[in-house]
């Protein structure tokens, strides 16, 4: 099974790869807005270290609602996805190596070039290494359900809408927490309760989001 | 009601193909021959051109020795926009008359036009923080040579995203055509919106508001940059030439000079 | 200014490269009014890649296509209005049923159609009792036929280019088509074609070109 | 119509749009795009009060004074009709000269004192070396003396 | 001649960093262009003796079939 | 002509009416940009009065840079766009045909819109009107020119990306003359010669653009 | 537990409803091993939507299937893992070569099966000389290729269900993939399969089931 989730991984990451600049379109994405943030708001340097977790955390919860209701679209396009459905093996476990590599492409380099944003918003380096550490533990349960969300209006007329109608109340409050632990740090107030509260979110989502995800799959196939 | 017999024939290919294939089989060997005495030119312009610049040159009665920055800048702002400019000539010359060898030079152009855009950003920057006291403003000749910085790029990745060499010629083609709106505003930019940048030192109306030497460096390195260029663009172009015409008898004539040359070693 | 006595079409020593391969050269053929062309050849031979070049979604690597004796792309206004192509893909709005379907490929194309020719060539194709329901919930043949109704309700065309017009059909439809195909080239209109499956077409006058001749 | 005909009334459409866009970009040029305030501008109360803006001129020969701590500065702007006392602390460009183009940006306050947040020196496109700009220098006085 | 001693012209009046920061990113730049587009033309140049090989190959397996 | 632009305009409007909550993708998008805005920014009243016009801004041109990759997509896939490049009729009216539509659905919604998010941002009424006349004469700009990206990159791998970076550039300026209007107005500066250039390149897009796409589609079908 | 002497696949009064319509009511078959049953039917009749119950992928409006004697529901990790099912989508990644999609499906059907094997089923379905272009640049009937060599390197499945499988293929490709399919039923496996196409498929025991006799 394990072997299962490993080839599931890595037959997405080489069709990322094989299209490599689609991959860096929500990397691409959080960067603009990012950019085009101090460019619209004017560059007062204050001001912005205010808004900088703010302004990061929707730009991932944006990249996110974005490109991942492109999730199943090209397999259940080319037919693909049928064949997931008539495997013996798991379904669940093919849908978290799915998200798995959805999240590698687009979850971490968020993460990862975080600190760069931090630097552009004028953020200290503890203040960065908070945001980086809350959109680590948060980015993934953004990828986990919003896979239940694209599984549940694949192929339906209007996806990309009712995907934010049925996901976005889901991703409040993660966006709450994650945003919020760097105001509660200004505050003199700790950013374990926040980070433990993303962590359950996390965990919750790791184990009912596949077995949704692949629930909604069946049905949305029939 | 039989099958009548097939009117198709083979014709043979000569003719129209000929003239097709005439221009990369003759260019080869004469970019090749071109290529050493650019080489050489290239280099003394550019040895002369820093002598003059760092060596002659006077100081600068207000920007002390940081004007000397000029002496890369201005060519390579200068490089950016003429680069640009041919590159659209040819794609145009190849759209109009279905010459690839157009399109090859314009492909073969293209990264060293970004790198002589990116130079011009990068040194102007470095300029800037001494003389203005900031690196970067969006004013209007900086913005839009980033413009043509990116157009540079973007015509780039969109040959590279297209695997059909004669789609990414016309889709590049198509920006490098529209995109030369650009370079005028660009150069005029001065004009039109006074703000950081300064306006033209050089000009065809009216004498250089410079000192000879001065301007002596700066042209030395200007007539470098374009043989630079020059030479870049041609051994690019023949590799681009070699890529694309594998199949062609000319290349593989090339293939097996290669081959003899190997077994000789 | 097209010539009365020329053919139709022709091609001069078309040659045709995808990618790095060289699929065919030197390619002439003529096709005259009232003629039926079948393209045959292999998968991969360049059936589809010759006819997109014969309707000018493609330009060949050299050589050139002629129309009514003019070259093709000096009266690409005739060309075009003379010609009706159906490729591999149906060009079926899944969102619009079969009627709004030909409305808009009609208006596409520039012509307005009457809502009655419409309507009887979908009844004539058979998909009378499916004429409210969006194309996404016709069945493979369905579709095609709603691609393939446009041949039916077309008068104008002196020219048809169709990629395997008979996949996905059943055997009463392949004979409606043929049908058609057969009062199209007995209108004067000119035919070519591609297909794997041997389907009899009525024609006084027809050619085979075996792209398998002409692989490089 | 002709399919010439609609091709031919496009490009007419075209040029049209074209012809109309070069105008509306000369109009535009006509008012002040620049992000700059002038003195004079400022001195008719036509620049914002408390917000930040920009003001562009030249400092006034013989109005620089430095302040005690070494980094903060006062000057004069000025558009030869109108002058306007700024302020600002920090580093000055190197080219900030008095007699020389500048540009800074920051707020009016109540006392009419503008206080500068940033200062970017505006530099003309003469290159010289000291002795020539010395020797002019010294001509443009003996003129002015003349002149005088 | 400008200059009274190489650590006067490493300075260039106190603009060594603008300066030379200019200069060393455009030699860097200009060298790794070089580099690359002579790494192009061996690549092609090799591409091309590779076919012609494949094609000796070739001809020689039909010529003994 | 004007008849085949009008059946063009219906036909995509009728499109988008099938799948209606696809239309509001964009329209949601904004709002959800703006309104999240002051959740992660917090809600103090003049800043964000002050970032109102930059956010909305930038908000517009994510809107129209994330969805008008997908203004030919479709017609592509089912083969449509060959029976349009094969058409009698001029190629270029066909594609303004489809702007024009595609602007009526993501465009115009959001200039609709505006005064409500203007209402949250505590924008004063003649502030909202501005912002509003901005964005009416950017916003088909901002279609016209992501047409011709949408059409350059079809089919394209790395669409996506790859439309950014050639849009992009192109949007900086009609983002800057669109989000300055605000500043300029009430720096006191009139807002004509702002409304004069927006204009101005509305009206170079109109005549570019839908030749350059045509041309473009023309090159992406060989 | 899988009774060894009960028929592979059998259905009972298997009724299907697609949005309005109920295409069949009242469906019972018997699929035993090494037998042959060919879907026939007028486009529209069912016989994808047949197919798609058949291998669970949707569920009939009433009726219900068994596998080896069993509820389908039931074992349905034996029923999935004993069959093979191919519809009108390829299941063909475009950025893919054809060798990396082989691949691909194998590991998503949670087999693991040798490169050697994978590559003869590509050349023996003849895609040799197009190994490393990714699979948008094939032909229509390439890509159909690369999808169908899955069967002709699949021993393990006992059923095979195939949707039009002959689409797109030319006269070569028929023959082999007919002689594929003879091999499975030699072998003892099953087969389901629809097609519009007259092709001779060589079997000891066969069946037709016509889905026009079923209409409603
Ligand atoms: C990032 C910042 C800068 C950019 C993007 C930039 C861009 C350009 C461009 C495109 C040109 C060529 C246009 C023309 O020939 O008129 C140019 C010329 C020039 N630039 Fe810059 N520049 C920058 C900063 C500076 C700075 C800080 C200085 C000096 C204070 C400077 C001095 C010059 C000079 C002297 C010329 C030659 C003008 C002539 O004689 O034509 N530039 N620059
Ligand atoms: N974009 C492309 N890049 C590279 N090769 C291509 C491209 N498009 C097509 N080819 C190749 O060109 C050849 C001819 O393709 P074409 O679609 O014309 O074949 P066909 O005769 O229509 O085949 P089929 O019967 O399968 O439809 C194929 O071998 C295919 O792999
Ligand atoms: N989602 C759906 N909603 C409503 N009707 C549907 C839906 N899917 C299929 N149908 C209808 O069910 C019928 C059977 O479709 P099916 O695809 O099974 O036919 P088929 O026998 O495979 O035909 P073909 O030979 O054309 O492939 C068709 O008339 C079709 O219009
Ligand atoms: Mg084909
Ligand atoms: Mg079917």
């Amino acid at each position: 099974m394990l072997s299962l989730f490993v080839s599931v991984v890595r037959r997405d990451l080489l069709l990322a790869w094989r299209r490599r600049s689609d991959v860096l379109t929500a990397l691409g994405f959080f960067l603009l807005v990012t950019s085009l943030f101090p460019l619209g708001v004017g560059p007062e340097p204050e001001q912005l270290s205010h808004i900088a977790a703010g302004v990061m955390w929707v730009a991932a919860l944006l990249a996110t609602l974005l490109s991942v209701s492109r999730l199943f679209e090209s397999d259940e396009a080319d037919g693909t996805l049928e064949q997931m459905l008539l495997s013996v093996e798991p379904l669940p476990v093919i849908v978290l190596g799915k998200v798995c590599a959805y999240w590698l492409l687009t979850g971490l380099p968020l993460v990862v070039i975080a600190p760069l944003i931090g630097l552009q918003f004028n953020l200290s380096a503890d203040e960065t290494l908070i945001v980086c550490a809350t959109l680590l533990v948060g980015t993934p349960s953004l990828s986990l359900l919003g896979a239940v969300g694209a599984s549940l209006t694949l192929g339906l007329r209007g996806g990309g809408a009712l995907i934010a109608l049925l996901v976005l109340p889901l991703y409040v409050p993660v966006l709450i927490f994650g945003a919020g632990a760097l105001d509660a740090w200004r505050a003199g107030l700790g950013i374990q309760s926040h980070l433990a509260l993303l962590s359950a979110v996390l965990l919750v989502a790791l184990a009912v989001c596949p077995l949704a995800s692949a629930t909604a799959l069946r049905i949305a196939q029939d | 009601m039989s099958d009548s017999p097939l009117t198709a024939t083979r014709a043979p290919s000569s003719g129209f193909s000929l003239f097709y294939y005439a221009s990369p089989q003759t260019f080869f060997p004469l970019a090749g021959k071109l290529l050493w005495p650019t080489w050489i030119i290239a280099i003394a312009l550019t040895i002369a051109g820093l002598y003059t610049g760092f060596f002659i040159a006077p100081t600068d009665a207000t920007q002390g020795d940081s004007y000397r920055i000029i002496f890369i800048h201005v060519p390579a702002a200068w490089m950016s926009m003429v680069v640009y400019l041919v590159m659209a000539f040819w794609c145009a010359v190849g759209l109009i008359f279905n010459t690839r060898l157009s399109f090859m030079m314009s492909s073969a152009l293209a990264p060293t036009g970004a790198m002589w855009a990116f130079i011009a950003l990068w040194t102007g920057a470095l300029w800037g923080k001494p003389t203005w006291g900031t690196y970067w403003v969006w004013d209007a000749r900086l913005t839009s040579e980033l413009i043509l910085f990116f157009l540079y790029c973007g015509y780039m990745a969109l040959q590279a995203a297209i695997d059909d060499p004669r789609r990414a010629d016309r889709a590049g083609a198509l920006i490098a055509i529209v995109g030369a709106i650009n370079v005028p505003i660009i150069y005029f930019s001065v004009k039109w919106w006074n703000t950081l940048h300064q306006g033209a030192s050089v000009s065809l109306t009216q004498s250089p508001s410079m000192a000879s030497t001065m301007l002596t460096g700066m042209l030395l390195m200007a007539l470098a940059a374009w043989a630079y260029t020059i030479g870049v663009a041609l051994v690019r172009v023949r590799a681009i030439m070699i890529e694309r015409e594998r199949n062609t008898d000319w290349v593989r004539q090339l293939g097996n000079a290669a081959q003899a040359g190997d077994s000789k070693a | 200014m097209p010539e009365p006595s020329a053919p139709l079409l022709e091609t001069r020593a078309l040659t045709c490269v995808r990618g790095r391969a060289r699929l065919f050269a030197g390619l002439d053929l003529t096709v005259g009014e009232g003629e039926l062309l079948h393209v045959a050849g292999a998968n991969g031979s360049g059936k589809t890649s010759l006819l997109r070049i014969l309707c000018g979604l493609s330009e060949p690597e050299s050589g050139e296509v002629r129309w009514r004796g003019q070259p093709a792309r000096s009266v690409r206004d005739d060309w075009r209005g003379g010609m009706l192509y159906l490729g591999h893909r149906n060009g079926v709005k899944d969102d619009f049923t079969p009627l709004e379907n030909l409305h808009a490929s009609a208006a596409i194309a520039g012509e307005r159609i009457a809502d009655t020719v419409l309507l009887e060539a979908l009844v004539d194709i058979g998909l009378a009792a499916r004429l409210d329901v969006p194309a996404r919930s016709l069945s493979q043949g369905q579709r095609r036929r709603v691609a393939l109704a446009r041949l039916l309700a077309d008068t104008r065309s002196a020219l048809w280019i169709l990629d395997e017009p008979f996949t996905a059909l059943d055997v009463r439809a392949v004979a409606v088509l043929a049908a058609a195909m057969a009062a199209h080239l007995r209108r004067g209109g000119a035919l070519i074609y591609t297909t794997h499956q041997p389907v009899d077409i009525e024609a006084e006058r027809r050619q085979t070109l075996n792209l398998d001749d002409y692989a490089c | 119509m002709k399919p010439r005909q609609k091709r031919f009334a496009l490009i007419a459409v075209g040029v049209i749009a074209l012809a109309g866009a070069a105008t509306l970009v000369l109009t535009a040029f006509e008012d002040n795009m620049v992000f700059f305030f002038t003195p004079t501008q400022v001195a008719a109360r036509e620049a914002p009060q408390g917000r930040t803006f920009r003001i562009g001129g030249m400092v006034e020969e013989g109005s620089l004074e430095r302040g005690a701590d070494g980094t903060s500065v006062k000057f004069l702007v000025t558009d030869t009709v109108n002058k306007i006392p700024v302020t600002y602390t920090g580093a000055l460009p190197d080219l900030f000269k008095e007699g020389k183009g500048v540009v800074a940006q920051g707020k009016l306050n109540d006392g009419g004192v503008f206080a500068a947040s940033e200062v970017l020196a505006k530099h003309d496109e003469n290159y010289m070396p000291p002795e020539a700009a010395h020797a002019l220098e010294q001509a443009k006085k003996a003129q002015g003396t003349v002149v005088q | 001649m400008n200059w009274e001693s190489a650590s006067h012209f490493w300075a260039m009046g106190g603009y060594g960093f603008f300066v030379w920061g200019s200069y060393a990113v455009t030699a860097l730049l200009v060298a790794a262009e070089l580099v690359l587009v002579a790494r192009r033309m061996r690549a092609a140049r090799a591409g091309a003796a590779r076919d012609v090989a494949i094609e000796r190959i070739d001809a020689d397996r039909r010529g003994r079939a």
